[in-house]
C-alpha cells in the first residue's frame, strides 16, 4: 500500500460518495453537487498519478486537472441556471417533478 | 472627462481637512464640559419663579392669578392658591401661590408663561443643566426649587430685567403717589386711617439704571 | 543602518537559535504568526481612531479626542488626566465590545451565525502571511504561488459574507450578503486582470521576487516601480478602484449601505462578533492595500535610492498608512453606487481598460528596445483613449443641467 | 390613519405567499421588507413597506403616524396663542415659516394688521429658515446616497450659524415661537442685522464650496438623474407643492402667486426644472437657496424702525370673531396652510394644517416603482419630509 | 450529502473542497490546490448558494430522501467496492514506487508554456466553452423574467 493507493482509494470513495448523492437526492441541486464531487475525485485521480507518475515533466495530469475545473466551472454555471429556470416555471427543484416531457 | 468631478470633490474635503488645522475658526465644535458657549441673551430654557428681597418666599411675586396655568400650552403649571393675604411690592394685600409646581417633563420652553404674567412674577433661566437621576420626583419642581431672587434675573437677562424693573418701579411709584395722595386726601378729610400695610413688609431693590430700551 | 533595517529578521532568528534543532521550523512560524496577529490589528485599532479623526477633520469636527488613559486615582494619584488626543478609544471601543452583550437572533442558524466571522478572519490574516512587509520580511514565501495564494485566500472571505448573511435570517442581512457577493465576484475579475499585468512583466507569481523586480533605478534616484510605468500606472488605479470595492469601502460600500441595509450583512451581530467583522474587513483592506504596495508601489523599497537608509519595514507601513489615509479620505468625500451601477461600472469599464492594460503591458513588454519616452507615451496615449472612449458613453447619460427661470 | 389596521410587522423572514396577485410566475422571488421604523435612512419614525422583486421595488406603502402627536385636536383646546409653540413642532426644521402661516391666518381670522419692521423681520427669519432647510435637506440627501455626513456635516456647520441667530432673537434654536398674531413677540436685538449681513455675505462662499464638493460628481449625478421621476400631470393632481412640484416644470410659488407679506416688494426668481427627477430637486433647492439669498440681501437693505406688532393685538383673553380663514405661505417645504373656523371662543372651533410633507410623501410609491431599493432612499431622500409634520 | 438543509450541504460541500485543496497542495501540485480554492469556494460553491437561495429551497423539504434511496446507496456503495478492489489488487499500481521527492519548482512556468504551446488548441476550445456558458447561463436565466414584463 503505497501513497498512491490511499490517494486512488480516497479519490474512490469520493467518487461514491458523490454517486449516492447523485442517486439518492432527488434536489436539482445536490445532483449537481454530487457530480461535482465526482469530478473532484476524477481530478484526484489525475493529480495522484501526475504526482506519482514517471514523467511528472511532462504536466499532463495537471494540464487535464486544469480543463477538467474550468469544464467543471462551466457545468455549474449552466446548470444552475437550468435548475432555476426550471425552478421558476414548474415551481420545483425535485428532479422527478420534472416531467413534462414525459406528456 | 469621467472622473473630474470626483477630483473636484476630493479637493474640496481636502481643502476642508487642511483648514481645519490651519483655521480652528472652522471647527465650530464647543467642547462642552471644557468649554462653555456664551448664551444669547435671550436664551430660554425653564420658567423661574422671581421674589424680591431676602426672603423667597416672603417676597415672591407672583399673586396666583393662575393666568399662566390657563395659558400653559402644555398645562405643565399647578397652582394652589392661598387662603391668606400678603402684601406685594406696592403694598397691596394679594394672594400668593400655596403651591407652585411646574413639570420639567413636561414644559416645552415657549415661554408663555411669561407672556401672559401680568405681574412680571415668572421669568425663564438660562440653566440648561437641568437633568436628574429620579424621573418622578426631581423632575416635578416646587416652589422653593423655582423662586430664584430678582438679581439673577437682571443677571441673565439685563435688558429684560430693566424694562420689567422700570415697570415695577413707575407702579409702585404711581401707588405710593396715590397713597401719598390718599392719605393727604384723608389728612385733609380729617379721618386717618392705617395703610393697607406696612412699608417694611415690601423691600425693592433699587432699580437699575434708567430704562434706556432699545426700540 | 542594515541593522535596524533586519532588526526584526535578526530578532526571530536570535530567538529561534536558543532553540532545539528539531523545534526551530515550528518556532520561527509560530514567531511569524503572532507578529502577523499582533500588528495588524493593532494597527486596525490604531487605524479606527485615525479614521474617526481624519473623517472629523474633513467635516470640520475634532473628532474623538477625548478617551485616554483611565486615571485609576486609587493606584496611582499622581496620575495627571492624560488624553492622548483621544488615542485611547480604540481600547474603549474594543471594551466596549468585548463587554457587551453577544445577541444572536431567535430564528437564527447558531453554527453558521457564529462561525461566520471566524471564517472571515482566518483568510484575512492568511493572506497577510506571502506580504513582503520589508527585506526578507515576509512570513511566507511562495516561491511558485503567492499571489494566487492571496486571491484564493481573499476568495474564502465571500463563503463567510454568505454564511453571515444568510444565518442571520434577515432580510437585510441577505441583500447585503448577495450585494456582497455579487459585488466581490465582480470586482474580482479586475482585480486579478489587474495583478495580471505585473505577473506577466515581473514573470512570477511569488511577491518577494515581484518587489526585488522593482528595484531597478531610473533617472539616478527614482526605484524603478511599476507604477511608473503607463501600464503600472493605469493598473495601480484599476486595482485601488478594484481594490476599493472588494473591501467593501466607499463608494462600493453597497454590501453595508447604511442608509439601505441598516448594516448589510452584519446586521444581526453585536458585541464581539462585530467587532470581528469589523477587524476582518479592516484587515481585508490592509491586505489588499499591501498587496497594492506589492505589486504597484514597490513593497518595501524607498522611493528614492538616497532614501534607502531608512529601514525597508518602514516603508511599507510608511504607504500602507498613505493608501488607508487614500481610502478614508474618498470615504468622506464620495457617495455610493447603486448596485446595476456597480455592475455596470465593473463590466463595462474596468474590465475593458483591464484587458486594454494588458495588451498595453504586453507591448511595453516587446518594445523594450525602444527610446523610454516614446514607449512611455505610446502607452500612455493607448491607455488615455480607451479611457476617453469608454468615460464617453457615461457622460453622455449624465451630465450637469443648466435651469431655467420662471418669467 | 392605516396605522391602528396594519398588521403587525412580519417576521424578519418572510416568504410572500404564493398566491400573489401578481400571478403564480412571480412570486417566492418577492421579498417583503418593512423598512423602518427603525432604520437609519427614513427620516425619523417612517416606514415604508416595500415589496422587492431581487432589488427592484414592485410594491411600495408608505406607513406613517408614528409620531402622531394629536396636534389638530389639541390646538382646538387650546387658546389660539398656545397653539403658537406647537406649530414649531410641526416641522422642526422651519419652525419660523410654521409660526408665520399660523399668525397669517389668525390674522386673518382676526383682521390684524402687521406693522412693516414685523414684516421684513418676518421675511427675514423666514428666508433665513429657507436657507437653513435646504442646505441640511441637500445634506440629508447625500447623506442617504451614502456620502457618510460630510455634506451634511458642511450643511450643518451653516445652520449653526443660522440656529445661533434664530437664538438670539427668539431665544431658542428650534422651537422658536417668535411671530405673534399682528407681528412679533419682541424687537431685533442691537447688532442682530449686522449678524445676519455677514452671514449672507458669507453665505456664496460656502454655496460655491457646497457645490463644488459634489455637483458634478459623477456618482451623484449617476444616482440621481432620472430617478425617482415625477411627471408633471401627477404633480399637479396630487397636489405636490414646494421645490418638489417646481422641479417638475410647474411655475408655481406662493410667494409670487399670494404677495403674501412684503415679498412684491424683493425682486427674486423662481428655477424651474425639467425632468421632475431626483437631481432636479436637489439642484432647485440649491437654486433657491441664491434667490433666498437675494431677497434677504434686498430686506436687509431697508429694514424700518417702528413697531412690531399691532397695537390692536391681545395676548390675553384673544377672542377672534366668528368666521373662518385659510393662511397660507411658501414654506421651504411647500405650501404649509392653516385653515381655522372661530366661533367667537377663545379656541378655535376647527383647526387643521395643510403639511407640505405629508401631501409631498404621498406619491412616493409612483415614483419609486420600478426602481432599485437604493433609489427608493433617495427618492425619500428628495422628497424632504419632517415627521413632526407627516404624522402631527 | 444526508443533510437537510441545503445551504448546510453546500458549505460542507465547500468545506471538502478546501480539504480536497489541501490534499492536492499535499501532493505538491500547488497551483491547482489554489486554483481549488479559487474556483471552488470562491466560485463555485458560492454559485450554489446562490442557486439555493434563488430557488427557495434553504428550507422546504424539496431535498429530503424519499426515492429509492436503498437502492441509490447499493448502486455506489457497490462502485466504491469494484474500485477499491481493482485499485488494491492491481498489479500495475503496485509497480509505481512514485518520487518521494519531486522538485515542483518548475510547474508554473511550464504550466504557462505548455498552455500557448501544445495545449493552445484545448485552451482555444475551453475560453469558447466558458463564454459559450456564460452566454448560455446568462440568457437561461434571464429569458423568463424578459417574458413577464
Amino acid at each position: 500500500m503505497n501513497p498512491l493507493h490511499q490517494y486512488l482509494l480516497l479519490s474512490a470513495m469520493l467518487f461514491s460518495v458523490g454517486l449516492a448523492g447523485a442517486l439518492v437526492r432527488r434536489h436539482a441541486i445536490l445532483v449537481l453537487v454530487g457530480i461535482e464531487l465526482m469530478l473532484n475525485a476524477a481530478n484526484l485521480n489525475f493529480l495522484a498519478f501526475w504526482r506519482y507518475g514517471g514523467n511528472p515533466e511532462a504536466l499532463t495530469g495537471i494540464m487535464f486537472v486544469i480543463f477538467a475545473i474550468a469544464v467543471a466551472a462551466a457545468e455549474a454555471a449552466v446548470g444552475l441556471a437550468l435548475i432555476i429556470s426550471i425552478y421558476r416555471h414548474l415551481r420545483t427543484s425535485n428532479v422527478d417533478e420534472v416531467n413534462k416531457l414525459n406528456g | 472627462m469621467l472622473g473630474s468631478g470626483i477630483l473636484k470633490g476630493l479637493a474640496e474635503t481636502a481643502k476642508n481637512f487642511v483648514g481645519s488645522y490651519i483655521d480652528e475658526s472652522g471647527l465650530t465644535t464647543i467642547e462642552y464640559p471644557d468649554e462653555r458657549q456664551t448664551l444669547a441673551e435671550n436664551t430660554r430654557q425653564f420658567p423661574f419663579l422671581v421674589f424680591d428681597g431676602d426672603d423667597a418666599m416672603k417676597g415672591l411675586r407672583c399673586v396666583s392669578c393662575q393666568i399662566c396655568e390657563k395659558e400653559c400650552p402644555p398645562q405643565c403649571i399647578f397652582i394652589v392658591k392661598s387662603k391668606d393675604k400678603k402684601p406685594d411690592h406696592v403694598g397691596k394685600p394679594q394672594f400668593y401661590p400655596a403651591t407652585f409646581d411646574i413639570d420639567l417633563s413636561v414644559c416645552m420652553s415657549c415661554q408663555i408663561c411669561v407672556e401672559v404674567c401680568p405681574f412680571e412674577a415668572i421669568k425663564m433661566d438660562t440653566e440648561f443643566e437641568l437633568s436628574t437621576s429620579d424621573r418622578f420626583g426631581q423632575l416635578l419642581l416646587h416652589k422653593g426649587q423655582l423662586a430664584k431672587p430678582n438679581s439673577h434675573f437682571q443677571e441673565i437677562h439685563p435688558t429684560d430685567a430693566a424694562v420689567s424693573d422700570a415697570a415695577l418701579a413707575a407702579d409702585k411709584a404711581k401707588a405710593e403717589a396715590k397713597a401719598a395722595a390718599d392719605a393727604k386726601a384723608k389728612a385733609e378729610a380729617g379721618i386717618p386711617r392705617p395703610l393697607a400695610s406696612s412699608p417694611e413688609a415690601v423691600t425693592i431693590p433699587p432699580a437699575l439704571g434708567p430704562p434706556n430700551l432699545p426700540m | 543602518m542594515e541593522q535596524i533595517d533586519q532588526i526584526f529578521v535578526h530578532l526571530k532568528h536570535g530567538v529561534v537559535a536558543f532553540l532545539p534543532e528539531g523545534l526551530q521550523p515550528l518556532v520561527s512560524i509560530l514567531i511569524s504568526v503572532t507578529a502577523i496577529v499582533l500588528v495588524f490589528p493593532l494597527l486596525f485599532a490604531l487605524t479606527t481612531v485615525l479614521e474617526r479623526k481624519g473623517l472629523g477633520r474633513i467635516q470640520n469636527r475634532p473628532g474623538p479626542n477625548r478617551v485616554g488613559l483611565p486615571r485609576l486615582p486609587t493606584l496611582f494619584p499622581w496620575l495627571p488626566k492624560l488624553r492622548l488626543a483621544g488615542f485611547g478609544q480604540f481600547a474603549a471601543d474594543g471594551i466596549k465590545s468585548l463587554t457587551k452583550e453577544d445577541i444572536v437572533p431567535r430564528e437564527a442558524d447558531r453554527v453558521v451565525h457564529f462561525l461566520a466571522p471566524f471564517v472571515l478572519l482566518v483568510p484575512v490574516l492568511l493572506a497577510f502571511s506571502v506580504l513582503p512587509v520589508g527585506r526578507n520580511m515576509a512570513a511566507l514565501d511562495l516561491r511558485e504561488t503567492g499571489l494566487l495564494f492571496f486571491f484564493a485566500a481573499g476568495a474564502a472571505t465571500e463563503l463567510s459574507v454568505f454564511m453571515a448573511g444568510w444565518s442571520s435570517h434577515n432580510k437585510y442581512s441577505l441583500l447585503g450578503a448577495m450585494r456582497a457577493i455579487a459585488q466581490m465576484i465582480s470586482y474580482e475579475i479586475p482585480l486579478i486582470l489587474s495583478s495580471l499585468t505585473v505577473v506577466m512583466m515581473a514573470g512570477s507569481l511569488s511577491l518577494v521576487t515581484i518587489v526585488e523586480r522593482q528595484s531597478g533605478v531610473n533617472f539616478g534616484f527614482l526605484h524603478g516601480w511599476h507604477v511608473f510605468t503607463p501600464w503600472g500606472f493605469a493598473g495601480f488605479w484599476l486595482f485601488l478602484i478594484a481594490a476599493c470595492a472588494e473591501a467593501n469601502r466607499t463608494p462600493f460600500d453597497l454590501p453595508e449601505a447604511e442608509s439601505e441595509l441598516v448594516a448589510g450583512y452584519f446586521t444581526e451581530y453585536s458585541g464581539f462578533k462585530f467587532a470581528l467583522f469589523f477587524l476582518g474587513e479592516y484587515l481585508g483592506l490592509f491586505a489588499i492595500s499591501g498587496l497594492g504596495i506589492t505589486l504597484f508601489l514597490g513593497g518595501w523599497l524607498s522611493p528614492f535610492t538616497f532614501l534607502n537608509w531608512m529601514p525597508s519595514w518602514f516603508w511599507f507601513f510608511f504607504k500602507l498608512f498613505l493608501m488607508i489615509a487614500f481610502f478614508i479620505w474618498l470615504r468622506g468625500t464620495l457617495p455610493r453606487l447603486r448596485l446595476d451601477q456597480l455592475m455596470n461600472f465593473a463590466w463595462k469599464f474596468l474590465l475593458p481598460m483591464t484587458l486594454i492594460n494588458l495588451v498595453v503591458a504586453a507591448l511595453w513588454h516587446f518594445t523594450n528596445s525602444w527610446n523610454p519616452a516614446l514607449r512611455w507615451l505610446l502607452g500612455a496615449i493607448l491607455l488615455t483613449f480607451s479611457y476617453w472612449i469608454l468615460g464617453r458613453g457615461f457622460e453622455a447619460k449624465f451630465r450637469p443641467r443648466t435651469y431655467r427661470y420662471a418669467s | 390613519m392605516s396605522v391602528a389596521t396594519e398588521s403587525p410587522a412580519p417576521r424578519n423572514y418572510e416568504v410572500v405567499p404564493k398566491t400573489s396577485p401578481e400571478g403564480s410566475e412571480l412570486d417566492g422571488e418577492l421579498l417583503e421588507v418593512a423598512m423602518g421604523p427603525q432604520h437609519p435612512s427614513t427620516h425619523g419614525v417612517f416606514r415604508m413597506d416595500v415589496v422587492l422583486d431581487g432589488e427592484t421595488v414592485v410594491k411600495l406603502k408608505p406607513v406613517f403616524g408614528y409620531l402622531h402627536r394629536n396636534h389638530e385636536k389639541i390646538a382646538e383646546n387650546t387658546s389660539y396663542l398656545g397653539s403658537m409653540p406647537y406649530t414649531d413642532r410641526l416641522d422642526y426644521f422651519c419652525s419660523l415659516t410654521n409660526n408665520w402661516a399660523y399668525a397669517l391666518a389668525v390674522e386673518k381670522l382676526a383682521g390684524l394688521q402687521v406693522p412693516e419692521r414685523a414684516e421684513f423681520i418676518r421675511v427675514i427669519t423666514a428666508e433665513l429658515t429657507r436657507l437653513q432647510n435646504h442646505t441640511s435637506v441637500c445634506g440629508f440627501l447625500l447623506q442617504d446616497m451614502g456620502a457618510l455626513g460630510t455634506p451634511l456635516m458642511y450643511a450643518f456647520r451653516e445652520r449653526e450659524k443660522i440656529l445661533d441667530l434664530f437664538e438670539s432673537l427668539t431665544g431658542a434654536r428650534m422651537m422658536c415661537n417668535y411671530m405673534r398674531f399682528g407681528g412679533c413677540r419682541c424687537d431685533l436685538p442691537p447688532g442682530w442685522l449686522d449678524r445676519v449681513r455677514k452671514i449672507v455675505g458669507d453665505f456664496p462662499q460656502f454655496l460655491d464650496s457646497y457645490e463644488a464638493l459634489l455637483n458634478t460628481n459623477e456618482i451623484l449625478l449617476a444616482r440621481t438623474q432620472g430617478v425617482g421621476r415625477l411627471p408633471r400631470e401627477l404633480a399637479i393632481s396630487a397636489g405636490v407643492t414646494g421645490p418638489m412640484l417646481r422641479a417638475c416644470g410647474v411655475d408655481y410659488d406662493i410667494r409670487k402667486v399670494d404677495h403674501y407679506g412684503i415679498y412684491d416688494r424683493f425682486e427674486f426668481r423662481i428655477p424651474l426644472g425639467e425632468q421632475g427627477d431626483v437631481y432636479d430637486r436637489y439642484m432647485i433647492r440649491l437654486l433657491e437657496i441664491r434667490e433666498s439669498l437675494k431677497i434677504l440681501q434686498q430686506a436687509l437693505k431697508e429694514v424700518p424702525g417702528g413697531p412690531i406688532i399691532d397695537p390692536k393685538a391681545k395676548l390675553r383673553s384673544f377672542r377672534p370673531k366668528v368666521g373662518e380663514a385659510y393662511g397660507r405661505i411658501e414654506g421651504p417645504k411647500g405650501e404649509l396652510g392653516f385653515y381655522l373656523i372661530s366661533d367667537g371662543s377663545p379656541n378655535p372651533y376647527r383647526y387643521r394644517v395643510r403639511p407640505p410633507s405629508l401631501i409631498n410623501l404621498t406619491i412616493l410609491e409612483d415614483m419609486c416603482l420600478g426602481q432599485s431599493v437604493a433609489d427608493a432612499v433617495v427618492t425619500l431622500g428628495s422628497v424632504d419630509i419632517v415627521l413632526g409634520e407627516v404624522d402631527r | 450529502m444526508s443533510l437537510r438543509n441545503l445551504v448546510h450541504s453546500a458549505l460542507c460541500l465547500a468545506v471538502s473542497l478546501v480539504g480536497l485543496a489541501l490534499i492536492y497542495l499535499g501532493l505538491d501540485a500547488e497551483f491547482i490546490g489554489w486554483i481549488q480554492i479559487l474556483v471552488y469556494v470562491g466560485a463555485v460553491s458560492i454559485l450554489i448558494v446562490f442557486a439555493i437561495l434563488l430557488t427557495r429551497g434553504t428550507e422546504a423539504p424539496a431535498g429530503r430522501i424519499t426515492f429509492a434511496p436503498w437502492s441509490g446507496l447499493i448502486i455506489a456503495g457497490a462502485v466504491f467496492a469494484t474500485l477499491a478492489w481493482t485499485v488494491i489488487k492491481s498489479k500495475a499500481l503496485t509497480e509505481i514506487t512514485g518520487n518521494p521527492s519531486l522538485d515542483v519548482s518548475f510547474v508554473v512556468k511550464n504550466i504557462g508554456g505548455k498552455l500557448v504551446a501544445e495545449y493552445v488548441l484545448p485552451l482555444q476550445v475551453m475560453g469558447l466553452l466558458l463564454t459559450a456558458a456564460l452566454i448560455g447561463a446568462v440568457i437561461i436565466a434571464l429569458h423568463e423574467r424578459k417574458g413577464l414584463k
